[in-house]
């Protein structure tokens, strides 16, 4: 079913825990298959210098999540930003395409945590 | 991979045991002839089919007049209630529970969009139907009741026999999709008062793609297929004779072994439970004592079902899950979902169905093994660090 | 009995070839788990099943999406006739022919019942179907067009090509039941224009119980069964995985093999009809030329079928009549009658289905035996002594 | 299908053949299944003396019809007259349900060759 890269992610995912100073925090949850998942980012120089994921999900969510945090670690915000389920996918070698909702979460909770890391910025700058 | 193979899956197939593929090995490339032709090879094809269906009569209590060979359990449950609809002349209303297997509720929904109209029985917290409900849903449209045996996924057994006396009171057809149970527990259809029964030989140790239905004399429905008079016409088309021998020393084996069987099931399966239990936050689904002798249907709370397997499946160990990601749907299994599970622990459920070659070392590996897969999934989990 | 043993019931069906049962074997004992399941012993499975419907495909000139794999050919028929009536919102008109099998012609007719109209096609006194028939049939009604490739009794190849035409031209759906040439003949669908085409393995040596239906991509059915997923719903229930094996290695053998086989049974066949009609007052049923490769099918006049097959049998010749006594019915072949043959004749029809296993000394055999068989009942005939 | 006694009647019928000058001659037909059947007897003192058939037929109406000749040779007429299809099938040792039909012929035919007999027996004294 799932090829050996996302095998590979599922059973050593990387960047799995939480940063409890995080700039940013995304969380997304899928209300049809009841995954859920929440990721950290750690923003420096407008870069993306740390990036850690939980997930309650299957393990094209596990997978998807932790190929994610490679993709984007060390990337710009709004590099990162560009970056889709599609994306996550591609470079994982494909998934089932009864999976593909699974592993839309990760790029969701990615662009969630952004937009927390950007309205802490805007409160910031605004005090 | 792993060279350990633990299978637990005896719920979804079984392999096909020696006793049963040796019986088989003959109809491929000696006795090859048509049961229906004249001649010789083909009449002494006819009579090995024949002693088939007297075995399978005699495991069921039944006669052999009454067993018609089908395709599978799925084809046994479709002949018996779209046959006993198509038999009639106007629409009317069908009982069953909300718990069955897609086979039964996907061609009740399927009648419903036919005129018909179906009551789905709710069941109780541990996926019992109460004879009571049955009773109190019957109308006088009612002709046809089908309530499953055991339950594939929560292994409950549901009151047969009960139900049974309340369709046979009201001159109700009865059918029950005795998939899970024909093999695993005693089964006399006089003794539960159906109608229909439904089996499929690849639950219980013989081969995939044969099954049977029961259905008493003087029962009546219209086939849902045509062509040749086979299995007097209600399932034309030429016999699958291997699988027919399979089926018939399948049930024949596992039938007269059940004592034994039962009670070695029952005692691996509350070792099971017991352990998986002892990790902390798994509850138990079906019910406690009336389930499945090999049936363990656990929730591990936090995680979904989906990542639990794929890692039992890299120690070797091979078991099922209700979750939706697993089942290619994107909800949870329905019966988890009727005994009142909430999303997460639905679909932190995995099934472990023990069988014929399971031994108390493969407890004693799955209860070594599935602590760290836990832990492991739990230290990943937003909800767990969240409780 | 007798230990030689002629068979000459192909046509009725087939034992499996070696190399077919030795790539079926594994998947019994050992390759056991369920095609659906998540864990690696179901996954092995799914590619093994998955490489079967690849093979199917490529021996059809299908893609692997377009093929279902069914319990068998009656299946396949039932699926694509009933199936495309089912979609349709309201009663339509069908065209068949006169000939065709009874998993055709008695779906038909129950789908009459069912407020659908249906006009069977008549055949010439070869038994062919004119295409011009079949275009004259054609009504703003029409639906669905199902003539079988080739005759199960007389061998008679129809014109399915120049039918498919027609269809595709007027847009109707078009089924062929090609359980008879699959295997025997080079068949490509597209090709030969159909939306449909039913197959079973145990025609071409492989195993009883298991067929396929080619339904074109972009078809519209409604499934007869409901269940699991399995077949993309088409054909719900666990897959019948050893015998889905099986027909994926005898369809691509078979195939593969065609251009010799056709020509040595073509030779086999000839010398056979030649010798049958030396004996005097036999003639030869179905098209001369238009036959499959391994059909005899003759009348020996003034006895009766099932005498002859009786006798042939005590030689250990294994043959087959349409003959009402030997039917079971009490009616000659329909096939029979629609050629035009007078019930004596009808009566006296003797098939022989010559395939993988007859050589040269078989033929020798037949037409050494069936002389004084003849002969002998000819002797007792009182329409002979007057004839 | 057929049994080793119906067998063996079929593959050595008894009395087989015609009676060029017989006393009775019996002919009938099944419509449905089309087998034939012609039944001839020789009778003396009121005793069937020879009995032959031919029959266009199969195995359970050769077989029958063979069974019938050799229970009644022998017998009077009126002994024989009293022979049913049932009384053949059963001295068969059965016959398979869908084949009972066709045996049928036999008793038949031998009533309407005891009818033939006793029409022309009428037609003689009446001379
Ligand atoms: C032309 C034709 N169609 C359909 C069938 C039915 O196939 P099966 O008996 O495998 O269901 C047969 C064989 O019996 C056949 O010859
Ligand atoms: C309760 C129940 N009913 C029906 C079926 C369908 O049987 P099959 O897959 O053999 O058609 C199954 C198994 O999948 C089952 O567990």
């Amino acid at each position: 079913m799932y090829n050996d890269k996302v095998m590979e992610h599922f059973n050593n995912p990387r960047n799995v825990g939480e940063i409890p100073d995080a700039d940013g925090v995304g969380e997304t949850g899928s209300f049809k298959c009841g995954d859920t998942m929440k990721l950290y980012i750690k923003v420096k120089n407008d870069r993306i210098e740390d990036i850690k994921f939980q997930t309650f999900g299957c393990g094209a969510a596990i997978a998807s999540s932790s190929m994610l945090t490679e993709m984007v670690k060390g990337k710009t915000v709004e590099e990162a930003a560009q970056v889709t389920n599609q994306d996550v996918a591609d470079e994982l070698g494909g998934l089932p395409p009864m999976k593909l909702h699974c592993s839309n979460l990760a790029a969701d909770a990615l662009q969630n945590a952004i937009a927390d890391y950007k309205d802490h910025k805007i409160k910031q700058q605004s005090l | 991979m792993k060279s350990r193979l633990v299978y637990m899956d005896h719920g979804a197939t079984t392999p096909v045991r020696k006793e049963v593929f040796d019986a088989m090995i003959p109809f491929f490339q000696e006795q090859y002839g048509n049961p229906s032709s004249l001649h010789t090879p083909g009449r002494k094809v006819r009579q090995a089919v024949e002693e088939a269906r007297e075995k399978t009569a005699r495991a069921l209590g039944a006669g052999a007049e009454d067993i018609y060979f089908t395709a599978g359990g799925t084809e046994s449950n479709n002949i018996a209630l779209r046959g006993a609809a198509k038999e009639r002349a106007k629409p009317g209303h069908i009982i069953t529970s909300s718990v069955e297997h897609h086979a039964v509720l996907d061609v009740c929904q399927d009648l419903e969009r036919e005129g018909h109209w179906v009551t789905y029985l709710p069941v109780d917290q541990d996926g019992l139907v109460d004879p009571e409900t049955v009773k109190e849903a019957i109308t006088g449209d009612t002709f046809i009741i089908s309530i499953m045996a055991a339950n594939n996924e929560i292994g409950t057994l549901q009151p047969i026999r009960e139900i049974g006396s309340v369709a046979r009171d009201c001159g109700i057809l009865f059918h029950t999709d005795a998939v899970q149970v024909v093999g695993q527990l005693p089964v006399d259809v006089n003794d539960l008062n159906v109608d229909f029964l439904s089996l499929a030989a690849h639950k219980f140790n013989g081969p995939k793609g044969i099954g049977a239905l029961y259905m008493k004399k003087g029962v009546k429905v219209d086939p849902l297929y045509r062509g040749g008079s086979q299995e007097r016409k209600l399932r034309p088309g030429t016999e699958n004779v291997p699988g027919v021998i399979g089926l018939g020393r399948a049930v024949e084996l596992a039938v007269s072994e059940i004592p034994g069987k039962q009670k070695k099931l029952e005692y691996l399966r509350d070792r099971l439970i017991e352990g998986l239990i002892g990790i902390g936050d798994v509850v138990l689904n079906g019910h406690p004592q009336k389930r499945l002798p090999g049936n363990v249907n656990v929730s591990f709370k936090y995680i979904e079902g989906e990542s639990v397997l794929l890692s039992l499946d890299m120690e070797g160990i091979a078991a099922s899950s209700g979750s939706a990601c697993s089942s290619g749907s994107l909800e949870p299994s329905h019966v988890l979902s009727a005994i009142g599970l909430d999303h997460p622990t639905a679909h932190g459920s995995v099934r472990f169905s023990l069988g014929f070659g399971n031994s108390e070392e493969d407890i004693d590996y799955v209860l070594e093994k599935a602590p760290p897969i836990v832990e492991r999934l739990r230290s990943m989990s937003p909800t767990y660090h969240a409780r």
